[in-house]
């Protein structure tokens, strides 16, 4: 068996690697998986360009894309992703910018977005959603990590965000933030995450990336059978629960942590497929924002010889 | 006004400095101070200046200070005390200035004692320009400017060269030819206090006791270095002290 | 006008005129000295801090500090003594302990020996005190995603990131100590012809400690602030990651925890130096 | 045993015994000083600074340094000219010089006013003393999202941040100053009856500043540093931002072009500060 | 071994300090150099050592150090130089290591300077818990130590308080006369150049030039303090040296 180091979050959205793992898939396909965990998606980005780890799950992001530019990131399939009729992330406003009126996204003229970093998902749903609306006057507040824009939103020192649904339920059930809208409805079939590897594998450990990205999509299908579409019943509903409350939350007590793995499942891809319109949309978004350089190009990014194309 | 220290005894967290100390200092004249190392002569000179507060017994003051002294009881420091981020003049106007004076008059103050210690030259100079003498002289046009009552002078020439220190005594004995301030002068040196004091007192090893005190009627302006009856007056002193400035000198400190 | 003694000036209205006879009754001369030495009052320190304590649970207790402000301190106690009895403080605290330790070792040598350099060789000292002036502003957090890179995400880039932020000030500490040596026992050494080494050893390097020893209280209570930084870089345990992890959750409870703990270490770390210096430079009494 | 004399020992064998008639031939004194004190070759440090530049480019274009571990040097500078000539090097500079003049000069102020306390009242310093040296060790970026709820993220949390920073060192360098300041010339301005506040004003705060303007450099560089965190608060322009934006991108070229500009800001405060010094302290010579 | 200087003329950045020097050191007497502050003594003694070179002429020894000698030339320094961690067995041992002697060679030769300067109870004491005197002492040892040929001694006692100089001063009068060592020994006292030198240098101001080289035949063992014929000698040197010592005074440093 080969050694395979995995980046992970502890997220639900990481939540395919976890069952691969948990249920053998990974060692079916002849790979040794360790679990590297990181505190955010950036580093983890970093450390797959400098092979501290092999495969990572993230959103498209600034850096990502740098990396891919230097050949030293690729692409290689889709993970999360928007669908109509799942939720998914959210359009939240501060209790104080709700009062003011701010009660749909169309509202968000001259108000403050939080967002991580430039360049970060939270930018790119921001700017798709003020385009959608023809407001070009939202102001991105950059706050580096989600915990500080959670404390900006509850204070009300930023007017809105978009989030996944396990942080923006919960928000939203302790009263301290507004549900505004879905960014559903602003980036239809919107790619959230992909999978990602370093160009070297991708070029030239085509069998370690191709078990991977098989036991992968195994974990996946067992997941949205689980949890998205619900197949397996309550019984199965809890048993993935319990799997994945090993990695998400697990220092909280099980009860407690349910109810945020369970509002946090999104749709895995099927087969890890990857939709190259909304990675198009994104890179071309990238350029005309200037974060990312203009030569970079699709091919740079994207390898998709391993995976189906949507 | 005469200064006086009454049964005075002192001691620093137990260690016993002064012992029943009474001691008078006359106007007019120049009472001197020895004694071996650590025997609180500076001790005993604090408190005379109220830098400290006796133990036991008192320190007082007979008489009042002459009218226009604005700190009658002025010292001189063993090593200047000037502070160096003033000049010469700046150093001197640092005394007048908690004083209700006017500009002019504190200008006219300064002028005056520098051109008594013929520092004019020098108003301007830093103190890190001066040499050690020249330091010693800036302490003491200080002093007279505050004019004093009583200068308490704690080894003012010891941290000079011998040579320095031979130019400063002939100064001072021509400033006390004219001025006849009063003044308690400690010192280490016999050779000194024979030529400046003239009251000596000679204090005993710690805890400091008054062991003896000499007199000198020679005026301070005919006494020659060679003159037999001080040279006498000396060797006297020195043989009191020998002995205790051996065992001083052996002393371990902070052990 | 230059003539620099003190005789031949004009009589002037002094004031301090000689014998008048004592007319007053005698009066204690004023008391004007003391003061200006602060000291002793132990129990102040301790005081002031059950005081700020208790008001802040009073405070929190009875609502004017919203615990979106502030936790309540007994709330944070409580996350300690759950820390403490789980033995999660122990999982934290290791490996920070062994960053910090790893870290700081390497940055002290490499400080030391740079700065020992500097001192003692003129082509050092024009070449490299530029360069250290130049690092010590650069903020190591923006160098993290390149510290990746260079080092990995394990606990090499850890070390090395500590290692840096203790380096420059010890460099600085260690020549400004050579600097300060006093240069009459060089001569010394060199007039009973003592060789270069050991006028080195003997003389330079035990007439810098001093200097690098509190240089070193400085440089040690960075790397405890470096750590929150190098435990950003993939750590999983470690107080710099348990503080990072409370603040991404908002959970100031253990915010404050962590951060006290971080506190106590410094404290430690000062408290060690002081008895290394009692320790080593017991002459100076 | 304890007759501190020379005389009665007995005689030893000692060698240097004297009137040995001159044998030898007149030889020259062998020299044996000199050294120890480095200095002069101001060329030197250029040079270093040219050769490692010269090297880095020379790597970077002949491939064994890859992009991805630095960038090339005349890449950053290119960025830089971009940076110049489109103006936006204003556009951050302005907003993160005011930060850092605001944040400084409040931290400054509180940290000598405190350090003044500790340095003359026994009981500020026996409750603030400790207080501060536990504060020291708290690393201010863990502080982030608290600084977030307490002072928002526009400017006024940015202040505060470097504020913070600066504090601690500044408060400890005034004590360090205060302690330090002769205390003879103290005991002179009592003797002269100069009232408590001359003496604070005239004879504590000069003799304590050479001590606050050297602890200044390194309290600036800390402000310096902690403007990049103080930047991660929202901030859209400033030299941090900046940085942490090409952090964020991974876009070497300009995150070393923004490490440079700060590099080169601590340079110019430290430059500054000698200035100030040459001025203030001008007595010293 | 006898020390010469040989036309020597040595300047600091463009100022000079000393001006074609000839001077001659014999051995087993003692040679006392004077002259104003700044005058260049140290200096002198600098070169004489082998500690900077001159500018211009020579420092030679004449003849051959006696066997066994570990350092010929010798310095006992003004403040000591005492390193202060290391006990005062320490710092006479620091001279002896970069010697290939044998660790009992060394204990024996340190046990014996300190008997020799009665020392021997303070083997294990700091040099901080030493007073001024005691310090010079251990000094001395250490020079003793080194079985110098030549000790070089800038003004070893002008540190001191005045009765610890005189207790100093009369070991010394003791040491040599046991010793009979060779010593250069320079001073601003001229009552210590008076009663230690059997020859005294006196020089002018900057740049050192020597004005006058005074021969004193009364053995060091019968000089009194009293002793008229030494007084006048002291007299002389000091009109000779007044006028250059006060200006030397009042010079603007730094400025
Ligand atoms: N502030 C103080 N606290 C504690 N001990 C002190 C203090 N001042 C002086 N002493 C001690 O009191 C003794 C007498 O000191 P003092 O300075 O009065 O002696 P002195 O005769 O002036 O000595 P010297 O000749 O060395 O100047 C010494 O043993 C000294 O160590
Ligand atoms: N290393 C040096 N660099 C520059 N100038 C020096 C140096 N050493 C001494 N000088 C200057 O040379 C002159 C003579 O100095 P030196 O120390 O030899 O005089 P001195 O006679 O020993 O004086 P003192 O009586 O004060 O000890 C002085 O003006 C001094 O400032
Ligand atoms: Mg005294
Ligand atoms: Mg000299």
């Amino acid at each position: 068996a080969s050694k395979v180091t995995v980046g992970a979050l502890r997220f639900t959205s990481h939540a395919a690697s976890f069952v691969a793992y948990e249920r053998g898939y990974f060692k079916e396909a002849g790979l040794d998986v360790d679990f590297r965990f990181f505190q955010a998606a950036q580093p983890m980005a970093v450390a797959i360009a400098s092979r501290d780890a092999d495969f990572g799950v993230t959103a498209i992001s600034g850096g990502l894309i740098s990396l891919a530019e230097k050949g030293a990131a690729k692409v290689i399939g889709g993970a999360l992703q928007e669908e109509q009729g799942v939720d998914g992330q959210m359009i939240l406003a501060s209790v104080a910018a709700y009062d003011q009126g701010v009660t749909t996204p169309a509202r968000l003229g001259g108000r403050n977005f939080g967002i991580t970093t430039a360049g970060s998902s939270f930018h790119y749903m921001g700017s798709k959603i003020a385009a959608a609306e023809g407001i070009d006057d939202l102001k991105f507040k950059p706050l580096q990590k989600v915990g500080a824009v959670i404390g900006a939103l509850k204070s009300s020192q930023i007017d809105a965000w978009s989030i996944v649904p396990h942080i923006g339920k919960a928000l939203v059930g302790g009263g301290a933030v507004k549900h505004i809208g879905m960014v559903a409805d602003y980036i239809p079939d919107y790619q959230v995450t992909t999978v990602f590897t370093s160009a070297q594998n991708a070029a030239n450990e085509k069998a370690k990336t191709e078990a991977f990205l098989a036991a992968f999509a195994r974990g996946a299908a067992d997941f949205n059978a689980a949890l998205v579409d619900r197949t397996e019943g309550d019984d199965g509903a809890e048993a993935m629960t319990r799997l994945i409350h090993k990695y998400v939350y697990a220092d909280q007590p099980y009860e407690k942590a349910s109810r945020s793995i369970v509002n946090g499942a999104m749709r895995i891809n099927a087969g890890a497929a990857l939709n190259m319109d909304s990675i198009g949309d994104q890179l071309s978004w990238f350029k005309s924002e200037g974060l990312v350089k203009d030569e970079v190009s699709m091919e740079m990014l994207v390898d998709d010889s391993y995976v189906d194309t949507l | 006004m005469d200064l006086r220290l009454d049964a005075v005894s002192h001691a620093y967290g137990g260690v016993e400095v002064l012992r029943d100390v009474t001691l008078e200092a006359p106007a007019g004249r120049i009472t001197c101070l020895v004694g071996p190392s650590g025997c609180g002569k500076s001790t005993l000179l604090r408190l005379l200046g109220g830098l400290e507060r006796p133990d036991a017994g008192r320190a007082l003051m007979l008489g009042d200070p002459p009218a226009g002294s604005l700190n009658p009881l002025t010292y001189v420091f063993q090593h200047f005390a000037l502070l160096p981020w003033r000049t010469v003049a700046g150093n001197i106007r640092l005394v007048l200035e908690d004083h209700p004076l006017s500009r002019a008059e504190r200008d006219e103050i300064v002028a005056d004692v520098l051109a008594r210690t013929r520092l004019t030259d020098f108003a301007k100079a830093w103190p890190r320009q001066l040499s050690g003498g020249m330091r010693q002289r800036v302490a003491i046009a200080r002093a007279l400017a505050a004019r004093p009552a009583v200068m308490l002078m704690d080894e003012p020439l010891s941290a000079l060269d011998a040579q320095t220190r031979e130019l400063l005594m002939d100064d001072l004995v021509a400033l006390w030819g004219r001025e006849r301030f009063t003044a308690v002068y400690v010192t280490h040196n016999l050779a000194e206090a024979v030529r400046l004091g003239h009251r000596i007192a000679v204090l005993s090893r710690r805890p400091g006791q008054v062991r003896e005190i000499a007199e000198i009627d020679t005026p301070l302006e005919d006494r020659r270095p060679d003159d037999p009856a001080l040279v006498a007056v000396q060797a006297d002193l020195w043989r009191l002290l020998r002995e205790e400035a051996a065992d001083a000198d052996r002393e371990l400190t902070g052990a | 006008m230059t003539d620099a003694t003190l005789d031949a000036a004009p009589a002037a209205p002094a004031s301090a005129r000689t014998g008048a006879p004592a007319a007053g009754a005698p009066r204690p001369v004023p008391f004007r000295g003391g003061g200006f030495q602060p000291s002793g009052r132990a129990w102040a320190g301790p005081l002031l801090f059950v005081l700020l304590i208790g008001i802040w649970e009073w405070g929190s207790a009875s609502g004017w500090i919203t615990p979106l402000t502030l936790p309540r301190p007994s709330a944070v106690a409580a996350v300690f003594g759950e820390l403490w009895a789980s033995g999660r403080l122990w999982e934290h605290l290791g490996p920070s302990l062994g960053r910090l330790a790893v870290g700081s070792a390497l940055g002290l040598a490499a400080g030391i020996g740079v700065g020992l350099m500097i001192g003692l060789f003129s082509l050092a000292r024009a070449g490299l005190a530029p360069l250290v002036a130049a690092l010590f502003p650069v903020p190591k957090i923006a160098l993290l995603p390149l510290f990746v890179i260079w080092f990995g995400i394990d606990e090499a880039s850890k070390y090395a990131l500590i290692a840096f932020g203790v380096f420059t000030p010890t460099v600085v500490a260690t020549y400004g100590g050579v600097d300060n040596v006093d240069r009459s026992l060089i001569r010394m050494g060199q007039s009973f012809g003592l060789s270069w080494r050991s006028i080195v050893l003997k003389i330079v390097l035990p007439g810098a400690a001093p200097a690098i020893l509190s240089g070193m209280r400085v440089s040690l209570a960075i790397a405890i602030i470096l750590l929150v930084a190098a435990e950003m870089l993939g750590a999983e345990h470690g107080v710099g990651a348990f503080v990072l992890t409370a603040g991404s959750l908002y959970d100031l409870e253990s915010l404050f925890c962590g951060v006290a703990i971080l506190s106590a270490l410094g404290l430690a770390v000062s408290f060690l130096i002081g008895r290394l210096e009692r320790r080593l430079l017991d002459w100076r009494g």
